[in-house]
């Protein structure tokens, strides 16, 4: 085996320490072919001259879809020939990233046959990567997709795959059904996720709880964050359990809430729930002892990305406090409008985010029909640039 | 005439402030240990020598006729050996070393009609401009609208019940010459409608590259007027910032139906507990009703009870707001949110809100 | 008197009320003379039209100065003849605005003779303003002036008349002499300040300490705020006195304190300097009990403005602690090398802070040769565009 | 052919999650009560039936083989009846229903080389991008620095003796692909040589318009080039965006002598206690070095030493370093504070310091 491998004692150094070795996991696939042996002998060139050497992505895909395949060729084709193609497939996850071995293995196998036999578990989108295969064979893989039932993800200027936190299937704080949620709107924007039609990439992702275990307010166009505006619910025996098994409440627990909203007399935690501004860490650290309120529902925001090109942006209050329940109409109405909007006005390349930025957030609200809610901003205007709309003229 | 200039003194400064110091403080200077306030509007200072310095403050309206000037020197001669000062914010103050003087003066004072105040947990004068008094520009009248609001607030000058200190300042265009963007509560008149044009004018009186040049939403453009070179105004880019009337005369954004107030809060200068503050847009506009602008007065009432009945000790007023969060202001003061309070400027997306910590 | 003075319901309202009203000084100036007169019958017209009467500004002012007067002219010439010309001229206040009533018994009586009798005590910036003459009384109020030693002050792109707290002369708190700085930076910078040279106004303000009373941080160019690094002096029994006394150290005190460097078990204040970032506020509670440190110095800090254009600034930090001695040579090198700078590569109406955010801070710092340290930022750049101003080429 | 695409299924969608779910977990979907962490690595969530799910959660490199997968795959089949899970951070997750078999799977998995770990006040798997395996536009590895950090700090990955969570984060190009802008510490491959104008291929493979305006600093200008059209760039212009690369293949930034990384600092996203924020920069440039990278290791060695060494627990970075200031961090960390630190784009004015709150 180790036979038709290169010589990489660059790459071979990474082999080495305790955390789980990516070179031995390209080694392992160069048994099923050899992409991933020229793969490894291009890095190891890579790593000698510190430099990459992929070439620009050229537009390829299957029949139908606009997106989901990331062209890649290498720039040294004579040298590594079975990498000259080496394109990514973006294959949509299942909610949560929950799989069945059984699923798995069929991956496994259809990618044993037409690809590297190398894979992203996961892309930080979200999706599975099935990383390195050629032209002629990506078809054949979207055929072999469809006898599993798996679909492509999203990549260039149209929706991406939605992604989630576990929520409900193992969480005790999640909010909302945040897996129920990402499947309704990934199978609801087929067609957008699909075919790209929008002035630039769209991305939703969905935490149950203010935790954002999938860093949505950072990274989604659109972030629906699980909270609930009734109370914490309080366990007071839970809390003196807490106390008694060592907790410091007052240092860790009461120093640390950003509302200064609780007090604890040795007895007795006591919220001022109406200060409470559900940052979740007091929850956090009692998890025994308090639990979200009852009447949950999710904070909507909008606009977060990556710097390229005006800086990076973190979402923003689009709703403050709505329910989030099948058939979601008002997110479905809400983004249908926003996308009518963006799609007419926005500028190739130009984020959601961006857009709004650049009309304004009071003209886009109301473009979308959305009244301006204080919860919206972190505060007014300290500007007198105001761009009043209307004047009185003389009679 | 060469020689005339020759002889012509220029250059030669203030006089110098040694000159104007009472004794006591010439004596003590660089030497004051701690201060204690005696009552509203009167203070001590202590010396390490253990001299003492009362100062009483009293109100005054900034724009004062010499007449009033002289008064205040009679009295300063009466009671303060001939000495006396103003504050950063226009007050009056008399240093006394004896503290017997302290009532006859303050007696004096009412006489005249100056009221003391203004010291410690009060609202002192409100910093403020020009207005229709003297200014080209300005879209209120300073001195007006200063007198009724302080007429108002009055109380909260001569006591002393406030949480903590209130700032106001007024300013009668977005120059802002009463710098008020930093003040617990700025007045500040704004214009709506976009600048008229007087292209029989604008020629002659304005280099039209530099009228371009000056507007920042480029909603200002050369055009050719009945066959003469002059300027048009995209009037949905133009956010009244008057820079283009600033540098041509041809551009007057003036307007008795257009022209009125807003109302920003939150704003603080010290660096007393919270860092420096901006004053944040609170009323977007109110109309300019003279001679005694209600509107505007039951505002800043409304505003400042709002503050005084619900902040904690020492809380100013953006400290306050700050704790609470904005919502709850708008909720407790019934002040509709509204489009022109988001900002839509060049930082605009840092304040937005970009977390879901929020009350409800 | 009352018989030459015009009909005016409206500003008659005025002068109810328990405020000193303006009206009223204004009626007392008409005896002197028919400028104010006019001016209360032009300002009647404004109330009642709801609009100022006033022309844009013309260039007036006295022989050799380049600024100092504010041409100003009504455009109602015909029915207020005597305030055609209504010109104001800013007169350099004395630091600390002492007097003594010889003094400005003097400015009266040449007011009196030269101008409308009203003045403003004083303008915003800190002149003495006289409010009101004719372009012909322009030189003989400058030729009297010079007879009682008053100079003039600044307008237009020009140095601004500076100014300061009370300071030293009527405060305890004052970590550096306010007033002898600001006079040694008028003297020094006369040409400055009468010969507008500079792409638009600079203005200098001392505050003695952190209260900042002359509100320098957000109304002057230079900000120079006295402050100290050693230690709070603490008086511990006075401390205790002002506890028995009733003050609740606890709440009004230490949780007011933005370091959070403070404790007080009941009998001993203890303060962590190291934290403690000089707000002034235990001091400012117990003035009695706490003074600030022995090694007293200023902060120095550039930038802030009014928002045209840009937006309002505040001035950020430049020096953080310098000691402010006679002469004054760094900070006035300091000076000579920004103005250099600033007039070198400046827009015409651009404030040195709006240039320093146009170039960089960091390039600025280049050009007057002082190191960047991190007390000159909130924080860290968080975007990831530098300007790497080197890069290796290959031999 | 037209028949074929008919039959052909599209847009049918990710498999539906509920089959993937483990029966314990569909039986108490949406029940769990709370959880405990029961050692490193292990945690139980407890149902309100009383049900226990037992979630062993191991290290993955992310770039794995179908070897590997099928490696897992065996595990759950033995251990946990067919089912596991990928969390958001890339690790593999373990869910059991049975506590007897934590240890044995443990076990397993350390045979196949993967440790436990990562769960509670620990450091997780680092979130990356692909570098040189497979991005054009990459200024350094990606799984090749990742492993190397990890290696390093191993033992907060199977330990959980930081004050907090700490999250790291590697994007190989400004992209950002790996979102790393709010992480605790975030590892930026960076260009700072600008694009090289391949004149040759320019006209033919970008528009020119395009490129022109795809510059933020507008340093990419129209230029004619041997009597061909193409463009130029303004190198003291360039800041090393990679935008114009983005939209031309003919203006590649690669370059070995100038290609690194910068390493960011106190960013986090959760709302936990302190709203989400942005890293901030800490190191501006380490040239690449591989295979091991020593003075990037070494850099996050230190700095995640002096976090732990100093924060208060719980206290994520970068609340660490806003309640110590910036000026003590730098003190502390030894890291010299130079021009590149300060932010010279949009919003620059913002991040000065606009007080006098300072410590010495
Ligand atoms: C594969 C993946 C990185 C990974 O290793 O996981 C990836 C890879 C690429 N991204 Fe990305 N992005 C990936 C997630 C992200 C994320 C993270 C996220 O989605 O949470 C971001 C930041 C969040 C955001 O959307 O802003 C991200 C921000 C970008 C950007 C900058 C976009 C912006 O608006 O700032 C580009 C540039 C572009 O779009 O031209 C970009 C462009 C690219 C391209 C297509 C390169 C290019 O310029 O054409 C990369 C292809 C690499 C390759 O050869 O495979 N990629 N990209 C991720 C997708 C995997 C998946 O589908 O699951
Ligand atoms: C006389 C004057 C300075 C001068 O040279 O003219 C002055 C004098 C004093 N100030 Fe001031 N301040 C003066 C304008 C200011 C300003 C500037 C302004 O308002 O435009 C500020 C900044 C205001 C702001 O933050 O917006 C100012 C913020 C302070 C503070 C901080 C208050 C706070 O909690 O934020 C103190 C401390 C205190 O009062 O506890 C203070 C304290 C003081 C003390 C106690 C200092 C002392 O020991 O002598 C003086 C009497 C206080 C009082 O009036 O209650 N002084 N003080 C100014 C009086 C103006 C007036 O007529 O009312
Ligand atoms: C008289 C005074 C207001 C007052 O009633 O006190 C004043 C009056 C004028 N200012 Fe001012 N400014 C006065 C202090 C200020 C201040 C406050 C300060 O200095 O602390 C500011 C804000 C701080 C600053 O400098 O940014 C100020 C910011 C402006 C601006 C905006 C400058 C900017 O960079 O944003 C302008 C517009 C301009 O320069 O073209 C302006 C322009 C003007 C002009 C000259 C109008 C013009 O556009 O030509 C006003 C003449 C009015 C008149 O007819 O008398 N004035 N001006 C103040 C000067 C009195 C004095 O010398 O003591
Ligand atoms: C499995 C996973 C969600 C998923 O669907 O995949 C998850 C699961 C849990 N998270 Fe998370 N978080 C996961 C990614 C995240 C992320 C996203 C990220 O890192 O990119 C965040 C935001 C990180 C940030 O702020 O930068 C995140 C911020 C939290 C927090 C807030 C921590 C803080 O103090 O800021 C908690 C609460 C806590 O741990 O006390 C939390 C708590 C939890 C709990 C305890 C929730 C629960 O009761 O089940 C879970 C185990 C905690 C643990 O790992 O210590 N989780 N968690 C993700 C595991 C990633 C990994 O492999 O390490
Ligand atoms: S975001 Fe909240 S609900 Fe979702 S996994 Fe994290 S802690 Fe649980
Ligand atoms: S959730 Fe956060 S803000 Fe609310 S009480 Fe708990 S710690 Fe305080
Ligand atoms: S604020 Fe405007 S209107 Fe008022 S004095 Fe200044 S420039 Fe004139
Ligand atoms: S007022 Fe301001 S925005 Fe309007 S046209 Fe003039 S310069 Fe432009
Ligand atoms: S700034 Fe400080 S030193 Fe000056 S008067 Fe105010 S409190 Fe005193
Ligand atoms: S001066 Fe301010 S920061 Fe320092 S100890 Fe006193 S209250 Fe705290
Ligand atoms: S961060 Fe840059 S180099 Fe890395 S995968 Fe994304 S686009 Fe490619
Ligand atoms: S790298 Fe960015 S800044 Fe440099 S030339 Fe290209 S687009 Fe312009």
């Amino acid at each position: 085996m180790a036979d038709n491998l290169p010589n990489t004692p660059m790459l071979d150094e990474l082999e080495k320490g305790k955390w789980p070795s990516f070179v031995k996991e390209i080694k392992m696939a160069a048994k099923h072919g050899p992409m991933a042996a020229d793969l490894l002998g291009q890095l190891e060139q890579s790593y000698n001259e510190k430099i990459g050497h992929w070439k620009h992505g050229g537009i390829v895909g299957v029949m139908g879809y606009g997106g989901g395949v990331i062209g890649r060729y290498s720039d040294l084709p004579q040298k590594f020939p079975n990498i000259s193609h080496f394109h990514t497939m973006r294959i949509n996850q299942p909610a949560g990233w929950f799989y069945t071995t059984k699923a798995l293995r069929s991956i496994c196998d259809i990618w044993e046959k037409r690809g590297s036999g190398l894979t992203n578990m996961h892309g930080s989108t979200g999706d599975i990567i099935l990383l390195g295969t050629t032209t002629d064979q990506l078809e054949p893989t979207f055929t072999d997709l469809q006898g599993i039932d798996f679909d492509i993800g999203g990549s260039g200027s149209d929706l991406r795959t939605p992604s989630c936190c576990c929520g409900m299937a193992r969480c005790e704080w999640a909010c909302y059904d945040t897996m129920a949620l990402t499947y309704d709107l990934t199978m609801h924007y087929q067609d957008e996720l699909h075919r790209p039609a929008f002035p630039y990439k769209f991305k939703f992702k969905m935490s149950g709880c203010p935790n954002d275990c999938v860093a949505s307010i950072a990274r989604a166009d659109m972030s629906i964050i699980g909270t609930w505006r009734d109370e914490i619910q309080v366990d007071q025996d839970a809390v003196r359990e807490y106390a008694d098994r060592g907790l410091d409440i007052q240092s860790d627990v009461i120093s640390n809430c950003p509302s200064k909203c609780m007090e604890w007399d040795g007895k007795e935690l006591h919220i001022d729930n109406s200060f409470c501004v559900r940052c979740m860490h007091c929850i956090n650290v009692m998890p025994k002892a308090l639990r979200p309120g009852k009447d949950r529902g999710a904070t909507i925001l909008i606009g977060s990305k990556a710097p390229i090109i005006e800086g990076a942006f973190l979402s923003s209050v689009l709703f403050p406090f709505i329910k989030i329940e099948p058939p979601y109409d008002m997110i479905k109405d809400t983004v249908d409008k926003m996308w009518d909007v963006w799609c007419e006005e926005g500028k190739n390349r130009e984020r959601i985010g961006e857009f709004i930025q650049r009309v304004g957030l009071g003209n886009f609200l109301d473009a979308i029909e959305i009244d301006p809610v204080p919860e919206m901003v972190a505060h007014p205007r300290e500007n007198p640039y105001v761009f009043y709309e209307e004047y009185y003229e003389e009679d | 005439m060469a020689e005339a200039m020759q002889e012509r003194r220029t250059d030669y400064g203030p006089p110098h402030y040694e000159q104007f110091l009472p004794p006591i403080i010439k004596e003590n200077y660089g030497k004051w240990k701690y201060h204690e306030v005696l009552k509203p509007g009167v203070m001590v200072h202590v010396s390490e020598t253990d001299a003492k310095l009362y100062t009483v403050r009293a109100a005054s309206g900034r724009l004062i006729s010499i007449d009033k000037i002289r008064m205040f020197c009679d009295l300063a001669d009466k009671y303060c050996d001939g000495y006396f000062r103003f504050t950063s914010r226009h007050n009056v103050e008399f240093l006394l070393s004896k503290q017997d003087n302290i009532e006859p003066l303050i007696a004096d004072l009412a006489k005249i009609g100056h009221p003391i105040g203004g010291i410690g947990n009060a609202i002192t004068s409100i910093v403020h401009t020009q207005g229709w008094v003297h200014c080209h520009s300005a879209a209120t009248d300073a001195s007006g609208l200063v007198k009724c609001v302080m007429d108002d607030l009055f109380e909260y000058f001569v006591e002393t019940k406030l949480p903590g200190k209130l700032r106001i300042a007024l300013a009668c265009c977005l120059n802002m010459c009463g710098a008020v963007h930093c003040s617990d509560i700025a007045i500040l008149g704004v214009h709506r409608r976009p600048p008229r044009v007087d292209h029989s004018t604008l020629r002659k009186m304005c280099e039209i590259p530099n009228v371009v040049a000056s507007c920042p939403t480029a909603a200002v453009r050369p055009a050719t007027v009945d066959g003469n070179p002059s300027v048009e105004v995209l009037e949905e880019n133009c956010m009244f910032c008057a820079n283009c009337y600033t540098v041509c005369p041809s551009m007057p954004l003036n307007d008795p139906l257009n022209d009125g107030v807003s109302i920003w809060i939150g704003g603080k200068v010290s660096n007393a507990r919270h860092e420096p503050m901006f004053s944040k847009l609170a009323i977007p506009f109110i109309p300019n009703n003279p001679p005694r602008w209600p509107e505007v007065t039951t505002a800043i009432r409304n505003l400042v009870e709002l503050w005084a009945n619900n902040a904690r000790k020492y809380e100013r007023m953006g400290e306050w707001i700050n704790r609470i969060g904005w919502p709850k202001f708008f909720k407790m003061s019934g002040i509709e949110f509204q489009k022109e309070h988001i900002d839509d400027f060049k930082h605009a997306g840092l304040t937005f809100k970009r977390s879901t910590h929020l009350t409800f």
